[in-house]
This record gives C-alpha cells, structure tokens and sequence, in this order.
C-alpha cells in the first residue's frame, strides 16, 4: 500500500497552518516617546488577499515576526476604522524588540493574526465607557477610543471619558490623537504625569487618584484599564469605591506568549489562555483564579 | 469488532510483514531502558514494557520540530514548511494509559478552530496497536484517575496477551487493514475465560479511584493554601515530570538564524516547572517561585483541564512518580490536596 | 543504621527545641522502594520522619542556597559536605549558617543496577549487613521471590569511586567515620582515553543524542547555581535551542566544563538524569585533568581557591609557537 | 559542492601582535582563515570556541602575549588555565587535540604569526573536516510543497 504520502496541502497554506505568518511591509516607523523607548510601527500587507482575509476589533492583538529573532505578541493600535496600515507600538525591552526597533521602511516582517478576543463592544453599547492607561499600556486603547470615536460608532455609546498618565509628557503616547481627542466636544480627556514640570498645563497625579478625583459615575458605565500592575493595583479601589462592579471593569493582560492560539500554554490562567479566551478580560472573570499576571 | 486469536509467532510475523509498508514505533531497548523508537525486526520489540522511559507523545508532537525555513531575500520573502508524514507509521504496543493521553493532546492540537496541522498530519498517518495491561506496576494509578489497563479507547487495534497468544481486535477501519491477509482463529470459551481472569488480575493490582470532583474542587480553594509551600520544598524545578509525561503539551517557538538572511522556526517542548518559563522581557514573572510551579502543574491537570477541555490531565502512568529525582510523587500530592481543610 | 537514623533524629529534635536553626534539611522515607526523599523539617514532632539509607542519593547541599540567610541543619555525607565546603569556597553560603548533621557514607545504592539484577519488579528492599535484600514482585497470588545481592556490586559509579566518604568539615558526626576504600578515582576515565578519538566523539554523540533537556542533571547539582544558565542566554544565544544534535553536545559541554574544577563528583547529575546519561564521562574527565595538572579535587578543605580563578605563574602547559 | 577547504578561526589578544612593526602580519592570512579580536585571551569566553565549532570551524586559534607580558597583568595567566582544560575536554569528547590551538606571541614575535597560521591550517587540512561535534542547523533548501509566503521583489 502506502509508498509515499503526498503532504497536505494543509501544512503550506497560511489559511489552514495557523503557525505561518503572511508578509508584512514596514511603511512608517515613528518614535514615540522621548526616551526612544516606544516606537510604532505602520505595517501594511504585501499580498492583498491577506489584507482581505483580516478582519480585527479593538484589543486583539497579532504575533510579529522578525525573522531570526522570533516571534512575540503585540496588541494593534490601529482602529478597524482606520484605512490603511496596521499600527502596532513596541517597547524596547527584549533581544526582538530591539532587533525590531532597529528595523527601516520597506523591510519584512511577519504576521499571524488577529488573535484573542477584543474589547466587549457590544456590552459597552448603550453605556458610558471609562478608558483608563498608564505608560505605554494605551495601545489597544488607542485602538478602542479611535473605533468608539468615529462617526460610525460614537451615536452608539454615551459618555466617553479618558483618563491617561504617564511619568512626564515625553512618555504620552500618540500625541498628535491625543490632542485631536481634546479638541472634540463628544469626549473627555484628562491627561496626568506623575510630577508637575514647567509648561505641563494638565493634571498632575498618579492615575489612581485621578480616577478618584474625576470620579466617573459607575451608573451605566463600563471602565477599561490598562497599565503597569501597580497602577491596576491602586486604580482598582478606587473604581471599586466609585461604585464600579467587577464585571464592569476590564483589562487586557500582558503574559508571554508563543502560539497564540492556546496551544503551546504559556499564558494559562486558570481555565484559560490569555492569548485565546483574552487577552481582555473582565476582573469578575479573574476573581478567585492565581493573580498570575 | 469481534476478538479473534493469533499466535505469539505469527503476530512476530505479522509485525515483520507490516514492516514492508510501514515504519513501525514500538518499545524497544536503547541504553539500557526500553523507549518508543523505529524497529528493523520484530526481535526488537520489548513485549513486557508496561512504561516506556518516553512516552509516544514524541511521534506527534517531536521534542523538537522545525514549523518552517524562512528565506530572506531581494526577492522577499519566503517560508518552506516540511513536507509531512511520507511513509505510513505503526505506533505498536502502546498501553491504554498513554492512548487516553493521546485523546487528552488531541483536544489541544486536533481543534477545529485552529487544527495544528504539524500534529495532525502525523496522527493522520499513524495506526495505533494498543496492548493491555496484565502487570501493572506499583507506579501505575489508571484507575485512580478514571483509566482502565485495557481501556480500548484511542486504538486501531487491541491485543490481549494470554500467555500462549494473543486476542486481537481491530476497531477502526486503519486496524481492519493491518490484519488484512493474516491467520487469524477464532476465540473460544477457555480464551475468552483466560482474558477476563488476566483482566481481573491486573485490576486487583490497582490502587482505587480517587474522588476527582473533590479534589477539583479542593485545587479552586486553595489557591493559597500552605499547602504548596510544603509540596514545592523539594521540588528541583526540573522538567521531567512534564517532559516525560504523555500528556503535557507546553512547547516554546524559537528562531534558529543559519545567517543573517535564512533561518528556521522551530518548536521545542517547554515546560511550565521551568523558572524561565513565563518570565517576561521587562523581568516580571508572573509565577515567580516554586510555589506557583508546582500549583500550577495539579492545578493545570486536575482543575484547568477538566474545566476547559472536559477532560483530565493526568492518566495515571506514573512516569513522574519513576523518574523524579526527589520522589515527589503526585498520587500523594492528590492524597494531600482530598485532605486539606 | 537504626543508631544512625536515631542519632540524626536527635541531633535535629535538640536543634529545633534550641532554636539552634529553624530548619533540619534531612531524607524521609520515600513513596517507592529504593527510594529516599529529601524533607524540610520544621516542627520538632516531624523529626522522626528523618531517616537514613543506602539511598539517600540525592545532595542535599543543592538547597542550602535557597535559605542561605537562614540557620539551617543539613544531614549531609561525605560528598554533599564537599559540596557545601565548595559553595562556602566560593562566597555562596556562610559557614556559620549551615550547621552540618555528617554522615560517614558508604555508598549509594543505583536502584537502576538493582532493577536489572532481579527477575521483577522490586516490592521492598532491606539491608541486611553487607547484602541488600529485594522482594521481587511476581503474579498476582504468588509470594514475592526474595534475592540478595551484595551491596559492593550496586553501588552508583561516584560512590564506587569516591575519595570522601566522611564528612571533611561537621558539627556533629552521627556515627563513626568509615573506612576509605582505596579506589583509583580516575580509572573510568583513564579507560576512556584510551579510546581513539573517533570512538569518543561517537561515544559521546550516542549519549547526547538521548539527552531531553529537561535539565534534571543542572537542577539536582549543589553547584550549578548561575542565576541565568548559559543554556538560557539569549543575548546571544550559545547553543542551539531545540534538542538537534548541535543543541544536545552543545548543553552536555556547556554544563560539564562550566563545573571543571567545580564538581564534587557526588553524582547527583547522573542519577537524576531520566536518560541515564553517561555524565561521569564528561565531569569524570575534567575532574581527572584538574588534579593531574593542579593537582586539585574541589571541596576537600575551607580556604581553597578554585581553580579556574588562580593560577601559578611558571606552571603549564607552553603554549610555544 | 566544490572541495572542501579547511576553515580556521583565529582569536586574537588585541594586544598580542600590537607593538611591532610588522602588525600588518594580521591580514596576510591564507584562504580560510578568519580573525576575531578580543580584548585579552583572558576574556574569550570558552562558549565563543564550542560556538564557531558547533558553526563549521574546522580548526581554532587562540593567540594571547607570553606570560608575564599581559597588558591587564594576569589575563592571560587565568587563560592558560580555562584553554588547557578546555582542549583536553574537547579532545576527550573527540575532537583532535591539535585543531584548538593556543600560542603565546610576544609582540616582538609576530613574523611567527603567518607561520602559526598556516601551521594550523595543514593540520586542520590533514585532519579532514571536523566530524566529532554535530554542526547547528542549516536549512535544506527543499521546497516542500510550495512557498506558500512568497513576495515579488
């Protein structure tokens, strides 16, 4: 019987190999922090059918691939409202990171994606939403504000706030969104640093007590946070004493990851994998499960 | 399926015939213990192995396992996969333990949202011929954890060993075929006697089932119990546990650069008792210690698993209990969990 | 051995209710035959789970570090001792915390060369003098078949050749030194190197070829304590990751030079290993160099420098053009 | 595959050759051989020797200054240690004795170093090719079936 076996075709086509990344084209780089820590990355598709076949929501996030270096998950930044490249913001951390950072317009990289499950948004519809970063965690909640900001979107949720702090203004994020934010009437913005400086005209203060003091009413309202552990920490009574529950409040996790797709088990939790069942997720959910994040 | 008999010679001659069509795993000696590993002859094979020293996980899911070569040129870029399985596999004289482990790794690599094609594809191209278990050792717990030693489940086909011969049946299409042309007799009264009574034997030499609602039920509340801080003490954070168990599925991806331009990506077993396991770039460690490690490898068995996958971690071949260096023995870790308060 | 065994219970019920230290490092009974398990005893009520027999193998000096600050008890033989004299050598224990509980050894028993002298699984064993006898387990209904094999022939190679049985340094000896068995420590090696080149290096990939990295053989060693092992840099990354041919040599070389004039040859690695690798060949031959070219065998005194850190300024080799 | 031609690495003491007129020595080596230089011989790390075996080095060179004559005092001292032992442990594993070579040059001796060189590469060349030690991975170039990833330039 059996002489040789024909391989599946399976194994060569990205659509039904889940480990092949599609080709990516690097169309703009921007720093965005003036420590050169944070940078983004503007990426569009080199095939179209593989821009055809992509279809995201806000929160999910995709592995990229620098060809040597390896693979590492990295949310997306960019808005499902925004034509054009996909935008994702890496930190200068790793051996990939910084090979990424040190990358150029036009060079390759890979993409598998998109992964995990997004922002609620249909939970959110209805009700006033609280988006709360610190740091360099705005990245999906760039994503978020930009989709619940546009004119498709925004009639279908009430009020938006954001609250978003950082050590020093160099270290805000996106600050050319951030003002165009400010400028609009249809959404609150309180921008924070850790310690005044000459020329800063906004708040200053860590992010919790900025919650406390602006004191978003828990009334109909779902709040978003994301940030370094200790300031999830910190923030999470004080949205707790404004009346927030737990199912109402959500976070997308950080963990290692590798596969993506709830396989290779890295960033279990629980019953569940950061990567698939998350990487939003609500702090109900993660109620009585090991703070493994 | 119905039971036939072969004769001790002409399943040796069977399993040389197959040989000609496929290449055929079976325990066999390397280094002193017996291993799943290719055979030239029939002669090789170690009939009595209840444990091999590695489970057959590594047939599937290989300790090492190059996804694709990626080729980075002016012409862009390009990934080579491999090429699959290319010659049929017969996985021979696998024990009902490591079959249901099988089971238990297909519902993480076989799933219909995203099937890992490297997996499947080798378990597409692979019978499997079980064997039961006459002699379970005193590592053995199948039975604790809901197993049985002749659970026919995840098999092709199934032989029973009653001294001088052995029942065989076929149970899926894949085992049909191996018989194909062999002298088969049928079974009478006395074998189907003699099978029942070595059944009955191996039964008795097995611990009982142990209450695993209860034991879930206990991991969901102790989450901080002390409890891990006595069971970690002696833990080496070693992988052996969960390397040699035929049921742990955690692998890493990692790049292999050949030169600047042309690499390969490769997967390698990982393993969630190592410090570095889940340790991030930035430094934080999301399970920094020992503790944590050792929660997380019950916790993962007994409560994640069955929670997410309605099935159980752990099916009782005691490969851990053998081979770890400390003796920390998980039929006694469950023993411990059933009884905090 | 029930002297010994009360002896060590004692030391280490006197050593709680003192409050001399808070923690005894000891063996337990294990859960299988021939088996032996590490335990922390806290509680003076738990020192009677201490026990003490031919197959307390593992080295113990390997926790020693985790509790450093600590005053700790460690029921410790000749070659965990080595270890811990070694890890005060080089600035990772302080002598004063470690209160050691010696034990004259005289030798492990390898239940793997055990296993393969009965005709069974083995039920139970005991020892009786100078001879261990096995319960062999047989059918279901039959009485076991009782074998007894001398303990010289069982014993694990480092134990075989082991150049200190008693303690070299203690705070108290739980039994009278034994004798030392006069034994060419290198001999293995010797035998090793008497092979050609091309019959190492295929000795060599054979067993690394079985390696799993699951680094059993590094967790289980009292030395190897590198807060980022080189197998784990990634900045840049020695060896190959995955266990290829390369990656496997790659890690057994690694981990063994990274011990040389380090290892304690207390065996530890080996008998950890779930694939029964030759690691002796490997530690064997750099313990052997070490002490032909500077004449050096770690462990064996407070004070001693190792050897890779010193050198003599007119010693060898030339190294001429 | 055309014949195959040993390939050496030389790691070379920065200051070793430094001194002397004839420093240009350094780069008239024969086909096969390449130079790395490192601070001191004290400071090569050994995994940089298993690392160029394990990536298609047939032979090594380690050149370090005479004893004595280090620029950091001891480095080379301490070095004389680490390569004596790790030549022998690699011997031991299979891999001949005289494809990882370690010199001493003063400065004043660097006519020698051509001389070292090319010694090593005859050495190498009757040795044949390293065999004792598996070589990292390279891609088998097969197509498998298709590129599935493939971009026109």
């Amino acid at each position: 019987m059996t002489s040789a076996t024909r391989a599946p075709e399976a194994l060569a086509n990205p659509q039904l190999n889940p480990y092949l990344p599609v080709p990516m084209r690097i169309e703009r780089t921007q720093v965005e922090t003036d420590d050169n820590m944070l940078k983004s990355f503007d990426l569009s598709f080199v095939h179209s059918e593989d821009a055809a076949n992509f279809r995201f929501r806000p929160g999910q996030f995709c592995e990229i691939s620098v060809f040597g270096k390896g693979e590492a998950p990295f949310g997306i930044a960019s808005s499902p409202t925004e034509p054009g490249p996909l935008k994702f913001t890496a930190n200068k951390i790793g051996v990939l990171t910084t090979a990424l950072h040190s990358m150029h317009e036009g060079e390759i990289l890979g993409l598998r994606g998109p992964l995990g499950n997004g922002y609620p948004l249909e939970k959110f519809e209805g009700h006033n939403v609280v988006i709360i970063g610190g740091g360099f965690a705005f990245t999906t909640l760039r994503s978020l504000t930009q989709y619940l900001l546009h004119p498709d979107h925004r009639s279908r949720f009430r009020d938006i706030i954001i609250i978003y702090g950082a050590r020093r203004p160099g270290l805000l994020l996106y600050t050319d969104d951030l003002a165009a934010w400010e400028r609009r009437q249809d959404v609150q913005v309180h921008l924070t640093i850790d310690q005044a400086v000459p020329g800063w005209t906004k708040l200053v203060g860590f992010v919790p007590d900025v919650v406390a003091k602006v004191a978003p009413t828990a009334e109909d309202t779902y709040a978003v946070i994301c940030g370094p552990p200790v300031m999830i920490r910190f923030t999470m009574p004080k949205l707790t004493g404004l009346g927030f529950p737990r199912e109402r409040i959500y976070s997308s996790l950080e963990r290692r990851m590798k596969c993506g797709i709830a396989k290779c088990g890295r960033c279990n939790i629980g019953p569940y994998y950061v990567c698939k069942d998350g990487p939003v997720f609500s702090y109900a959910q993660l109620e009585g499960l090991p703070e493994e994040y | 399926m119905t039971r036939q008999k072969i004769s001790r010679a002409d399943l040796g001659a069977l399993l040389a015939k197959l040989q000609q069509d496929y290449t055929v795993y079976a325990p066999a000696e390397v280094a002193g213990y017996s291993t799943f590993r290719p055979i030239t002859s029939p002669e090789e094979v170690d009939w009595y192995c209840l444990v091999t020293r590695k489970p057959p996980k590594e047939l599937f899911f290989p300790q090492s396992e190059t996804l694709f070569e990626y080729i980075c040129s002016s012409d862009g870029l390009a990934l080579h996969p491999g090429e699959g399985v290319q010659r049929e596999r017969i996985l021979w004289g696998v024990r009902p333990c490591d079959a249901r482990a099988m089971l238990v790794q297909d519902t993480v690599f076989n799933t219909s949202e995203a099937r890992d094609v490297y997996y499947s594809n080798k378990r597409e191209h692979t019978t499997i011929v079980g064997i039961g278990c006459n002699e379970p050792l005193q590592t053995c717990f199948c039975t604790s954890v809901g197993g049985r030693p002749f659970r026919h489940e995840g098999f092709d086909l199934f032989l029973t060993d009653i001294g001088d011969a052995y029942l065989v049946e076929a149970l899926t299409p894949k085992g049909d075929k191996l018989l194909e042309g062999s002298e088969l007799f049928p079974v009478s009264q006395a074998d189907l006697r003699t099978a029942q009574a070595v059944e009955q034997a191996a039964r008795q030499r097995l611990p009982a089932p142990i209450d695993l609602e209860h034991i879930q039920k206990r991991l969901q509340e102790m989450i901080n119990s002390p409890f891990w801080d006595e069971a970690q003490a002696p833990c080496l954070g070693c992988g052996i546990c969960t390397f040699l168990c035929p049921v742990c599925h955690c692998f890493d991806i990692v790049d292999e650069p050949v030169n600047a331009s042309c690499g390969l990506r490769v997967r390698n077993w990982d393993t969630c008792q190592y410090c570095i396991y889940t340790l991030e770039a930035s430094g934080h460690n999301p399970r920094p210690g020992g503790r944590e490690r050792v929660r997380q490898r019950l916790m993962h068995k007994f409560d994640y698993q069955p929670l997410r996958q309605n099935v159980l971690g752990c099916v009782g071949c005691g490969r851990c209990v053998q081979l770890c260096p400390v003796n920390i023995d998980i039929r006694q870790l469950l023993v411990g969990i059933g009884a905090t308060e | 051995m029930q002297e010994l065994v009360q002896a060590i219970r004692e030391e280490a019920r006197r050593l709680l209710e003192t409050g001399q230290v808070e923690l005894v490092i000891g063996f337990a009974e294990g859960t299988l035959p021939m088996h032996s398990a590490p335990v922390f005893v806290r509680q003076v009520a738990d020192t009677n789970r201490l026990t003490w027999n031919s197959f307390a193998e593992n080295n113990l000096a390997r926790y020693l570090r985790g509790v450093r600050n600590k005053k700790v008890a460690i029921v410790a033989k000749g070659c965990d001792v080595r270890a811990i004299v070694a890890l005060i050598n080089e600035h990772q224990l302080e002598r004063d915390n470690v209160y050691i509980i010696g034990v004259p050894c005289r030798g492990m028993m390898d239940r793997r060369v055990v296993t393969r002298r009965v005709p069974g699984e083995v039920a139970a064993v005991r020892e009786e003098g100078d001879e261990l006898v096995v319960d062999v387990r047989t059918e279901t209904g039959t009485a076991p078949q009782v074998v007894r094999l001398p303990r010289s022939e069982l014993l694990h190679r480092s134990c075989a050749t082991c150049i200190q049985p008693n303690p070299v340094i203690y705070d108290v000896l739980a039994a009278e030194p034994v004798e030392v068995w006069a034994v060419d420590p290198y001999a293995y090696v010797r035998e090793m190197e008497r092979r050609s080149p091309a019959e190492r290096a295929a000795y060599f990939a054979a067993e690394a070829a079985r390696c799993i990295r699951c680094y059993a053989c590094r967790q289980a060693c009292p030395m190897c304590y590198c807060e980022e092992c080189f197998v784990d840099h990634t900045a840049p990354r020695w060896i190959e990751s995955g266990a290829t041919a390369s990656g496997l040599q790659g890690w057994q070389i690694g981990r063994a030079y990274h011990l040389t004039g380090r290892c304690v040859d207390c065996g530890a690695c080996e008998r950890a290993c779930p694939t029964e690798i030759d690691l002796v060949y490997l530690n064997g031959k750099l313990r052997k160099d070490v002490w032909d070219l500077y004449g050096f065998e770690p462990g064996m005194g407070l004070g001693q420098l190792p050897p890779l850190a010193v050198f003599l300024p007119d010693e060898g080799p030339e190294f001429r053009p | 595959m055309s014949e195959w031609r040993p390939q050496v690495l030389v790691f070379l003491c920065q200051w070793a050759l430094k001194s002397d007129s004839e420093w240009a020595h350094r780069t008239e080596l024969p086909p096969g051989a390449r130079i790395i230089e490192v601070p001191c011989s004290g400071r090569l790390n050994p995994f940089l020797l298993l690392s160029a075996l394990q990536q298609g080095a047939d032979g090594l060179l380690v050149v370090g200054c005479e004893p004595g004559r280090c620029h950091y005092k001891e480095g080379n001292y301490l070095a004389r240690r680490k390569f004596a032992t790790l030549q022998s442990f690699l011997a031991h594993l299979g891999v001949e004795q005289d494809r990882v070579q370690v010199v001493w040059l003063s400065e004043t001796e660097s006519g020698k170093f051509p001389g070292v060189v090319a010694n090593l590469i005859n050495t190498v060349r009757q040795l044949g090719p390293l065999e004792a030690l598996a070589k990292r991975a390279t891609i088998s170039g097969s197509k498998g079936t298709g590129a599935p990833c493939t971009i026109e330039a």
